[in-house]
């Protein structure tokens, strides 16, 4: 296992320790390193975001917590939940008096954690709402879209609940973009090759030397098929036929799109990437309006991709604009 | 009746047994899951042994290990025996001491609560196969009249079946269900520490159980 | 060869018309795919900066071109100088009327072909002024400064150099700002695990499954040494001796730090080496102002890391501190 | 007297050589290189094959060349050739039309230019070490007045000599020198091709240079 790393079982503390020290400015963190929270939190009357899930998917969770994102995060081991408690510290550090919005990926272990806080902070007296972002298509069915992990695609939810809680709305309001937001965001992504889990030194999957996981998710989950390597324009063609298909795009659509990469592919590719996206879209007279390329949820050095495609209306073109300032994420 | 010490006791049994098997439930974890599950076990059982119990009332007592159960574990098992707990708590409000029904009700609380944190069900391939048919034990039993001794040897027996019989049951939620059919042949480590906790529970109860009569007469 | 690719010879081309087309806010490119400035070039009456290499080392080169850094860039294959025929071009294109700066790392195909560049745009009549950075210590020793390689540093040079043309100065004064960082600056890697050459399919270098290549070179050139994988904390301690004793850093001076992945390599471990940076300099009493932590300066997928210093004196602080507005870098 | 039509009947021949070669000089380079130079050559030396020369006076003829070659190349060779181009050009500033001592001048800037450009000494192993030679024998040549055809026959066999040598020596620049000792035993590419140009060169101007007499007569 070749990382940087000192003991394997401090790697997320001594990691989030790094992230403290070096983003003071923009973070902070008060006694408990796995519950960070912007340095101007709890910021009074605007409604607060609250995150969190497992460590390895930088700047998935943590890097969406600042100006314009999400205003606090638990962070729990490499893929694993953070602890209800952690969630509820993060809650209490961040409530500027206008409710809090538990805005996360959809896995079972996330979800009981934030339910039960969510309980504890009722008792507490803080209003809490909850969206789950559900935006993997290969992960069940789209009648049963509420199974669905969350990916990617969580990038444009906090882009836009996060603008929108920037922009003075209640609770509700906040509320319901975030939904409008997760309803329209579409994800697939398709892995090339492993990471390895710092604790165990375990990789995620195994797979041949000329073979791709179609649909995979961001710990490696098996996705919807194993398929030869193709070519850039044949992958992109494959996940945009899905993702459109999915979200009943049809031509004169507005949409923003995002490559993401997982960990260990090259800026370069994700560009050849982008470049057979835009002419996926063109040919198919669907607008893209601010894309997006980079890597926004990784898995550790998983080599690989996804697409995640977001259907516009004018407020989330609107939404798309608003400044965005945190140390892994800026916008302006 | 049961004081909040009692229960302290009964919990400090408990959290050895499941110390005592913490390397078994990783390496059953570590088949469809990420190996952890005897470490976040130990971790939460050994933050309820430092529960002060001494002059606190029962249900603030299981208020507290519940929140010390969170504090100490995430992953899937914090927020499921975190609920279990508070939700104890909430059962036997009010009351200092309680009744072996009183225990049952709780008990009953604590599982349903599982269940709804969690979004289980039975054959799910997770720790409510194990847990499920010992609260229907627990039932069954108050509505038979069994003796305490006889309802613990069924609570028992009824955990250990429920535990086995998630070693044939794919599993349909949490991490290991990322596995789909791989996921089936092995314990589930959930199900398996639930029976633990069990065991441990009646193994130190049973000599108390000895001269008591049926549940309704206590 | 897992990549995202179509025909590897189309590789920087079909890459670099991604950038181009996710990014025409910020960038424009003219005719010539490898010839690309930022969009209001030429800015009049401010010095102007141009920059290039081989293609493979996002954000180097391409990814410093915008407000506050370089003016514009020749964009080569991969890990191979453009030609000076491409650098003339950017040179008119950007040429604002006080003279161009060429800013570059220290290659002797890019000096090549930049020095050849220089000729022709004097002819054309445009002063033209070179600063190359040979920040790599474990390229040459000390008294051979000039013969060292130019690696991630390089942002830093960019950094000071394009603050100072953005604040007006004349082209000598630019063009020493440029020189007083690239004399304060020092750089070395360690690599993990190599790249593959998407043309050719080959890697840049062999390595042992439990090997560490110490000094690496951004294109897999080997350093002073290989050595067994260590901690953290061994390996940044290895680093910044090295580093502060070639800079004669003593304890109360100011420095930024820059800690560079360089492909494969997780942000999270990043800020593990952070970490130790941070505790190794508190040590010291070196004093950490502002900190980089991300991707720089990369080699395609190499796994592995780099750490920069630069010794600060007041102005460049100041400039370290102008903001900056590329499709890659951020920061206000 | 040589025009630039005859400059560009001369380089078409190299053109035809060095594309003849092609795969040989990438093999070369993919040694201790990037294994592209054969590639890089022939584009460079194909796009001088297009350079109009009919009408055009010899130095813009040549630089039209240096122009065209670093349009078509970057790496290394480009600004090398390129260079040697725009040299050349320089050198023959204001002639019509070219003296054979016009020529060995020119020659004589070419590699004068080609060493400033990229700092090179003899042994360095790159171009410069088929070249150098090449130019001393030249000088040579004139300083002896040998005979042209002598004088070509001697060129030829000197590039050969320094292309040879650089089997032997460690790369100490550009790319190659990255590999330090791993670098031995194997020609030089540059070296390589630099020699098919000289030997390209040479067997175009035997035949006409059959019937001519010593070097200074002409
Ligand atoms: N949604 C759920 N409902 C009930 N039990 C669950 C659920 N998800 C997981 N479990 C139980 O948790 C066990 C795994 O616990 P643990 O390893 O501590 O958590 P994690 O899977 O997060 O690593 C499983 O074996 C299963 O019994
Ligand atoms: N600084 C230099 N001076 C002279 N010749 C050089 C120099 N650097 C490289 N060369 C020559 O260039 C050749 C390699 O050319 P080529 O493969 O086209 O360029 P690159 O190395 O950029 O891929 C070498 O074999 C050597 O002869
Ligand atoms: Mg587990
Ligand atoms: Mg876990
Ligand atoms: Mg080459
Ligand atoms: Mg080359």
């Amino acid at each position: 296992m070749k990382k940087i790393l000192n003991d394997p079982s401090n790697f997320v503390d001594e990691s989030l320790q790094g992230v403290v020290l070096a983003h003071s400015d923009l973070l902070r963190c008060d006694d408990d390193l796995r519950v960070i929270v912007r340095s101007d939190a709890p910021v009074r009357g605007k409604v607060a975001i609250a995150t969190g899930g497992g460590y390895g998917h930088l700047p998935v969770f943590l890097g969406y917590v600042g100006q314009g994102l999400a205003d606090g995060v638990c962070v729990g081991n490499v893929f694993s939940s953070p602890s209800a408690d952690a969630m509820l510290a993060v809650t209490k550090a961040i409530h500027g008096g206008a409710g809090v919005l538990y805005l996360y990926g959809n896995y079972f272990g996330d979800k009981m954690n934030f339910d039960l806080a969510a309980e504890l902070a009722r008792d507490e007296g803080i209003e809490v709402e909850t969206v789950r972002v559900t935006d993997d298509v290969a992960s069940a069915p789209i009648d049963q879209m509420s199974k669905r992990r969350g990916v990617g695609g969580v990038f444009f939810v906090y882009k836009i609940a996060g603008a929108c809680a920037e922009s003075g709305a209640p609770l509700k309001e906040v509320k319901k973009a975030a939904e409008q937001a997760a309803l329209n965001v579409r994800t697939m992504g398709i892995g090339f090759s492993p990471c390895t889990i710092p604790a165990s030194g375990k990789t995620t999957f195994e797979i041949a030397e000329d073979e791709l996981e179609i649909g995979i998710g961001i710990h490696g989950e098996p996705g919807i098929a194993r398929a030869k390597i193709g070519t850039a324009n044949e992958l992109v063609s494959l996940l945009l036929t899905h993702l459109t298909r999915d979200l009943d795009l049809v031509s004169g659509d507005d949409v923003s799109v995002l490559v993401n990469g997982t960990g260990s592919t090259p800026l370069e590719e994700l560009y050849v990437a982008y470049k057979e996206v835009h002419d996926w879209f063109s040919q198919k007279r669907i607008n893209i309006f601010k894309p997006f390329v980079g890597e926004y949820a990784t898995s550790l050095e998983m080599a690989g991709f996804s697409i995640s495609v977001l259907k516009l209306d004018d407020t989330m073109k609107r939404y798309l604009e608003t400044p965005v300032h945190t140390p892994f994420i800026k916008q302006w | 009746m049961v004081t909040s010490n009692e229960l302290a006791e009964s919990f400090k049994y408990v959290a050895q047994a499941i110390h005592n098997r913490r390397d078994y439930l990783c390496e059953l974890d570590s088949h469809a899951g990420d190996g952890d599950h005897g470490i976040s076990m130990d971790l939460g059982w050994q933050a309820i042994s430092n529960v002060e119990s001494d002059g606190v009332p029962c249900a603030q007592y299981l208020r507290n290990c519940g929140k010390d159960f969170i504090t100490a574990v995430g992953a899937s098992i914090g927020p499921l025996y975190g609920t279990a707990f508070l939700r104890a708590a909430k059962a036997c409000d009010g009351k200092d001491q309680l009744s072996v029904q009183d225990v049952i009700e709780m008990f009953h609380a604590a599982v349903a609560g599982m269940g709804e944190r969690g979004g289980a069900k039975l054959g799910d391939k997770t720790l409510l196969d194990t847990l499920l048919p010992v609260d229907s034990a627990l039932a069954d039993g108050v509505k038979q009249n069994l003796s305490l001794n006889t309802l613990l040897e069924k609570v028992v027996s009824e955990a250990e079946r429920g535990m086995e019989s998630t070693a044939e049951l794919v599993s349909r939620i949490g991490r290991s269900s990322r596995l789909g059919e791989r996921s089936r042949g092995q314990l589930d480590p959930g199900a398996a520490s639930a029976y633990v906790v069990i065991e441990a529970l009646v193994t130190y109860l049973l000599p108390l159980a000895e001269n008591v009569g049926s549940i309704q007469s206590i």
